[in-house]
């Protein structure tokens, strides 16, 4: 098929649609109907393409993950962490195809979990699917670089000492089922949106489900050898810190996907002028995380911490996440960055129970996931706390449960921490074939 | 005075940096190394070829001292660079026969 | 809200709209004015469509402005290069909210300054705001982005040895009153668009703003200790050429959505078709920006500079910025060629005169800005010399000295050059907490 | 001209267009005209904007290519591997537009060769260029940056050791003569087309295409010194994996719109729908690569190979290349992985041939590049094997012919080989000015 | 012969290379180092958590001499690498037997 | 114990490290080094500045040995060592009065 004539003959299917009201001798109710059909035509390609931008969008976000967190964990990891997050990257996909999206949206309404007889593989017909307003593959498309973020989120916890496989084990759990069934709840109009929870983008949904399961991570896999040691917190820079702040980059950027396109339509004035205004609010709450971190950190270290002004932008990202339209712009700049206060004050605090999280994830998605769900209640007139709070609490507890479960498992079989050995060397020596910068003379 | 070089694991650093504070020593600079030794190196992969990496990382440490100082440095360096496995490293004892602050132009063991 | 009710809801307006015209018995008039409202939603649906997708890519040239300026100031300053261009576009969101955008475009036509009655926040109301053709929002963050732009140029010029604060107040200033003024001249309809001036996407107005106020800046501050020695130049390579490299590429790519979305409509055949043009003429136009360069350098030096050659490639999107549509191809490649040549001959004219610029950034953005802009007499026909120069040099003089007296009131109060020692020791060490490879041991 | 003014400007334009239907006193043939034509104008914006996304997204993978290869080659050859990069996409963007689109479409259809008369520059009207359904400047654009990335897929196999000018001229060669040819037999209506040869996306007519050239040119060339000594094989280990990982994310991401575009129209349902379905096939055939790859590598070598998994998403993604749309996802799952699979056993073929392919360009484009195009006639019905196979022979032989008069030419007049010295010493030294990472003390 | 080790603050380099090119020394040989000693390390900040850095960035300068030089070499390096400001460094003399140029094979002071 | 240094060409290590394997040497340490001698450096080109590069990228191997393997160990590197061509490098000699392995504590030539 050439490039040409594909072109020709898509323009000559429009030519022929048009004719079909001239044919019949200009009959208004054909007219009529042709103008309906195009008008339905126009909104199902706006929205498939705001799906499709978005996606690529999002997608683009597992290699801020992969960069955040290449540069963030010491030299003799960083192979180690671009083959977990391009290799996450691929098990979610596949498992949301296998699985996970029958379990997010084969649920019937208010219920708790998926219809059994619906669970499989996602098929996608030749012919048009139209029954949505969009395409259902530019959907599921969007919908599984969701599931891939929350995979993300877990990667750079559980850095520097975790086992490939088991993490890799891990990770189709999680994007293969708990995340499946806590979207369920709310994206597939189960038990809690029936009940007015409310998440947009996901603040909840991706970001503390990814960061509950990383904590619990955290606590059954334990501290990096040395980190806490004689009552003293040994911080452990990473080693790139160009490569973290690229990784922060790209996510800001894929973050106007992540909340834009998840008002997922475009075909009407309405609907892109709130995905304008999902721009704006996303983009400020960001700069507010940042600009909160810079003054916190000056105010209280006397100097400016980078690591702490780039989790900054990802808490303000993530407090906003949650409802990125109804507040004003004030009101966006204040969830912003009280997600980004929020975030630093957890920092010392996990560090007191040492829980040691590589990237701060735990910090920036799971705590301002948190707040920022929460806080919906004040900035959406149609939301109660109550409904929040119910969510906060029944995906906490439900991850928490499932992850544990998980972790555990994976614990007492296969084991899931390297050897003492292994991690002094670094997992790109024991696991790897490469390390990261593997030159010395050249 | 003596200049003693030890080669050391690189983790073992901080742990052997306190150890000759506590003893004293308030100067000593170190460098990046690679060892080749008995400790056997890592066999890595790269686009499908395995190879051996003899090298390993190692800590360089230089310290020149007053000779008195000699015994309880050594033994200090032993026992906080030890980890008991293959690889610990070494340490060598040579002479010095003139030492200069450059700041002040002092000389000898008072330039230590 | 479930994903899924959305769309669903989305859907069903949809038909009801189309079902108007059937209800009222299918009258024409009714049928006629369905047409019109929906061919004006779809023209809506597009320009917002455009601001949206070149506002995220010119908000990436950030990360593009980020990674050039980490790669080419040294290592122990690539930390503090990173938390500065994050700030900076922080920033510039904040303050263009708040003032600027107000500053900008609440101006009378031909006027010189906005209507103080109308400074102020700007405000985005909920229902659709579809007075302008396309969404306020989109508007205002395609508008936002391309102002973070100009306050990127000035951080690479005084890499190395500005003070953190001072230079994010200064941001501040450049962000929420130069650059809006003298966009407002020209975009906001002031007097400089009454005069016939023409600057499609920001060769002056971006560009050599941002380049007048890095070159007042670093005649202010001085340039590096020992950069000009013994009357010799003593050059500092960056710490990282591939990261510089990735900083071109993601700008290039940017600019997509810098010259393309300024065509600001696409809900026409013709502006898509200008948009698509522009496409052609801003890659061609940096694609002869290189090939200069390399020509260039092997000529005269007898090596390749790769640095060189990426400025080339700025240099020549700069210089077709102020006119990207009305350029045939072979116009476009003389203007980035020239473009190109410019900044190359300009480089060593800076250090003839001691003005010490770490990236490059006044030969870029002020030398072939201001060459894009004149030339725009020549290769677009409705445009005069005379109103070119006039624009020049208005932008010049009104940012020279609103930077000038910005830089000495923080020079002679909060000072704003790091200390010797600092300097030596590096901004990381100094004012950020940490180094950019802050592993010495593994 | 303001940027205010000419969205007014626009929109005025609009209504008046909806004015006609209503001035002709709403006559229904004229209001069935307006119908049709705002339907036409609605594809024509959706095919061009699909051109311009997904021309951005491929132009973007000019980045991913150079992060890769500066990745994985030494850093005493990485700042030339950045040179090459961005010096290649310019000289493809001239050379196309100079001679090469006119050799790829002025072709009468089933010829062999573009009609002589018909060469030349492509040039752009100013008038909107509605022919083909889509602005041809758009078409331009979107074929550029095909263009450009068979030539980046040769930089990488003779990295290292070939000289940069003799580099170039070939560059020019390929994408103003080589790459048009191949392309003219098929995406411009040529013989390949006409005998029922289909390559969607391009798996053989770009990426095999640029891995022919680049294996005639690693023959000719000869392998790095020392790579294969005293019968054993030497890796050479690159300088950075995160850099690498960071091109494949990019890659990755210019993939939607290498397949996604390629579709060519996005104005109706169907087309946008068969996007969407090319998104996901795309996307799981990548996943299936490095699923495909870590397994592989764990089970063969019991350590995981990251360059592997890098090379097995890359496989995944040109072997899905030349059919993204027919497969299920099972089938796009199996191609994948099998073209990884595929990838992985030719390294070491390579490697036995003493056939130095510095980034393992040759396995990922050319072995799953053919592997894709032959498999086309399993999972589209319409597609013979035969056809296919004649099209893999075609532009194989076509591609190794021109090539090696080319190489040879340049081998025997200027040289390609650097001196081995200059080898020794780093391309960076000898031909570029300045090494990636420069600094020795700060 | 003679080998000076001079342990010296960074950016003092081209400085020390030039004088000691003065002098008529033609080959030294430096190695990036760390340095811990009487000048006090950064602060350092990282994710929240402060921590001191005690060792500072040096380079170590090595070069062997014919002994007439010492005096001269020990000067010029002295002058060249001060700043008066703590940190500046140390020089260490030691004794070297042999000295061979790989390439012809010279020994001793002609080797140098 | 003699301690060697030897300066030598970064590729030319592989090469190096097998010769001496060969002659029985179990145990070296590396550093990378710059240097600076006769051989001149690169003319580099900066954003349109041109400066040189004096010192160019060495290998510094070090190795303490048994006094009776000196003569095979100087002749070993400098086979292995040489191209022939500027820059090959320098080898030293020195003595070393004392060593120790740490693992062990054991001392003297059985510690090497
Ligand atoms: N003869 C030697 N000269 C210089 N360095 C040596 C020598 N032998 C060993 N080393 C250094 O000491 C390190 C440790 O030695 P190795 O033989 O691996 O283990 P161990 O110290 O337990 O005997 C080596 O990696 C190397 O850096
Ligand atoms: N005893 C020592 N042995 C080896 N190196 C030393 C010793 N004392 C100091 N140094 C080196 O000299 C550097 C400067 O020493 P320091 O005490 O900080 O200041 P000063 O040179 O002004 O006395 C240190 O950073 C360290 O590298
Ligand atoms: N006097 C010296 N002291 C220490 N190192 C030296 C000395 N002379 C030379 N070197 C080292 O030896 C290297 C090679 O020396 P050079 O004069 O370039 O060539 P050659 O070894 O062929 O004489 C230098 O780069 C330097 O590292």
């Amino acid at each position: 098929m050439s490039k040409f004539k594909k072109i020709i003959g898509g323009l000559s299917l429009a030519l022929f649609m048009a004719g079909t009201a001239h044919a019949e001798t200009l009959d208004l109710e054909a007219l009529n109907a042709l103008v309906n059909s195009n008008a339905e035509q126009d909104s199902y390609i706006f929205g498939t393409l705001l799906f499709l931008i978005g996606g690529f969008l999002v997608m683009w976000m597992a290699a801020g993950f992969a960069m955040l967190e290449a540069g963030l964990v010491r030299s003799k990891n960083v192979s180690m962490q671009c083959l977990k997050n391009i290799s996450l990257y691929a098990v979610a996909g596949i498992m949301f195809w296998l699985i996970g999206y029958s379990i997010a949206y084969e649920i019937t309404e208010g219920a708790k979990f998926a219809n059994f007889a619906s669970l499989g593989p996602r098929v996608f017909g030749d012919a048009a699917d139209n029954s949505g307003g969009y395409s259902a593959a530019s959907d599921w498309f969007f919908q599984m670089v969701f599931c891939a973020t929350t995979a993300s989120i877990v990667s750079g916890t559980l850095a520097e000492r975790i086992k490939f496989w088991p993490f890799l084990i891990f990770t189709a759990l999680l994007t293969g089922f708990i995340y499946p069934v806590v979207t369920s709840w709310e994206w597939g109009t189960g038990w809690l949106d029936a009940l007015g929870f409310s998440d947009f983008a996901g603040s909840s949904l991706v970001h503390s489900t990814g960061g509950w399961a990383a904590l619990v991570g955290a606590i059954i896999l334990g501290a990096r050898k040395g980190k806490y040691e004689n009552g003293r917190v040994n911080p452990m820079p990473g080693s790139s810190m160009p490569l973290a702040t690229l990784g922060v980059f790209i996510l800001w950027l894929g973050w106007f996907g992540f909340n834009g396109a998840s008002q997922l339509a475009m075909g009407t004035i309405k609907d892109v002028t709130e995905v304008s205004k999902i721009f704006v609010n996303t983009n400020l709450a960001a700069c507010a995380g940042v600009v909160v971190a810079i003054f916190y950190t000056q105010i209280r270290y006397k100097k400016i911490d980078l690591t702490m002004a780039l989790n900054g932008a990802l808490a303000g990202l993530v407090a906003i996440t949650a409802e990125p339209l109804t507040p004003t712009v004030v009101q966006s700049l204040l969830v912003g960055g009280a997600g980004s206060l929020l975030a630093m004050l957890t920092v010392p605090l996990l560090d007191k129970f040492k829980i040691d999280d590589v990237v701060g994830a735990i910090p920036v998605h799971l705590v301002a996931g948190i707040f920022g769900t929460l806080v919906v209640a004040y900035t959406n007139a149609d939301v109660t706390f109550k409904a929040q709070l119910t969510g906060v609490v029944a995906i906490g507890v439900f991850t928490v449960v499932a992850s544990a479960i998980g972790w555990l498992l994976l614990k007492f079989t296969v084991g899931i921490r390297v050897s003492a050995e292994d991690e002094e060397m670094g997992l790109d020596h024991a696991e790897v074939g490469v390390a990261a910068y593997p030159e010395f003379t050249t | 005075m003596k200049k003693i070089e030890a080669i050391i694991k690189p983790f073992k650093l901080d742990e052997v940096k306190e150890a000759l504070q506590e003893i004293g020593i308030t100067g000593m600079t170190v460098v990046e190394a690679k060892g080749f030794g008995r400790q056997k190196g890592h066999t890595e992969l790269y686009r499908g070829a395995e190879y051996v990496v003899d090298f390993l990382p190692k800590i360089k440490l230089e310290l020149v001292i007053a000779d008195e100082l000699l015994e309880a440095t050594l033994e200090s360096i032993q026992k906080s660079a030890g980890t008991g496995k293959i690889g610990d490293g070494k340490i060598f004892v040579s002479t010095i026969e003139q030492a200069i602050r450059i700041r002040t132009g002092e000389t000898g063991e008072s330039a230590l």
